[in-house]
């Protein structure tokens, strides 16, 4: 399941409502992924633009896999503003055993990071500066650019 | 007909353009100063399904969407 | 930190807790590991002893490690009965960024398996039944079987 | 005058040995039928210290502890 909030995440309401749902589910490893905004270089905070279609779809094949190995992936992430030490980003992992749980949340999160179609910006001065130099191009991008 | 978009933080209004191929839409968009930085590291989705082929037809009502680089998290 | 309880864990109490204690750290990731009890060969649920002393240095070590990648640790554990669909172990790492805190994890959570003095039992029954075939060998071990 | 104790699923009560070396331990124990099959598998610690070599040298009042395969989580 995948659930987009305005601003910044309740991490222990989403954990706890994540951990009771699966409570009965006999999965024996539950691994959480949190990511919190870091005060650093005179930022204020991070604010995320977030397209929902591909995002979506995005999701849905990495539930996929995650069902062929036994597994399920949640995530949770903010769309607008979100200040220095709050956190932007939930993602989560139950498997049956520990390895399937382990390898499989580090694989989703760097495809989230490398794949998943939203826009991050620093808050500085009120104001959203694009965060150009953290960002990566997604598989395929450039083909416009080609000269014909 | 068809209608391209622009996502996160390329700053442009949606466009209306009457081709048939992800060729023209390069040909017309490399004329367009603003856009120059984003072809070159942007994404191509059609209908909300990303493409890696500039000969990806087209047909009217379709919705193609320009994503530059992205950074969740 | 390194936290010992009688019985189950309280998941949300014990993340929520971990997760405000760290607030303000400045750490980019979290990433808690939690093992639950499966339903499974017809057991009741499983019973936990521990070896207080090395358990402790074990940890320090850990800890001491983590912090030269300035990243942090939180581990609890259960002693004594875990019954079916209960959780007896939570690992927790915190770290700046993400990298650190996904090779941490499962470098910590697959030492642990192998060098934490804890011994399990299957609950079958009411009794207590040592689970030799999941358990591993500590490292060294056997030396007082050799023939002098 | 060192302790010896039984960790974990190994039922058997604390020994007290006159010995300098886990050498003697190890000649010891291997007569004890009960602990067969715990000497070839579990790992000895002294004073909380794991250890590796027969050739640890004891001293009066050292605990030594015998530790079976272990398995947390």
């Amino acid at each position: 399941m995948l659930y987009l909030y305005e601003g910044s995440l309740d991490v222990p309401t989403i954990l706890k409502e994540w951990y009771e749902a699966e409570a009965t589910s006999n999965y024996g490893a539950f691994i959480p992924f949190v990511g919190t905004v870091r005060d650093e270089e005179g930022i204020e905070g991070l604010s995320f633009d977030i397209y929902e279609p591909i995002l979506n779809s995005w999701f849905e094949a990495w539930a996929q896999k995650a069902k062929e190995r036994g597994a399920i992936i949640k995530m949770a992430h903010s769309r607008g503003d979100v200040m220095n030490h709050e956190s932007s980003y939930i993602a989560a992992v139950f498997s049956p055993k520990r390895r399937v749980a382990l390898e499989f949340i580090e694989e989703f999160v760097e495809d989230f990071k490398a794949s998943a179609p939203i826009w991050k910006y620093d808050l500085i001065g009120g104001k959203r500066v694009y965060a150009l130099d953290r960002s990566t191009a997604m598989q395929g991008s450039g083909i416009l650019g080609a000269k014909g | 007909m068809v209608t391209v978009e622009f996502l996160g933080p390329i700053q442009k209004q949606p466009l209306r353009l009457e081709i048939t191929n992800l060729n023209q839409l390069a040909s017309i968009l490399q004329q367009d100063e603003e856009l120059a930085k984003w072809l070159g590291n942007s994404a191509v989705a059609v209908n909300d399904t990303l493409v890696s082929s500039l000969d990806t037809q087209l047909k009217s009502g379709d919705k193609i969407s320009l994503l530059p680089p992205v950074c969740g998290g």
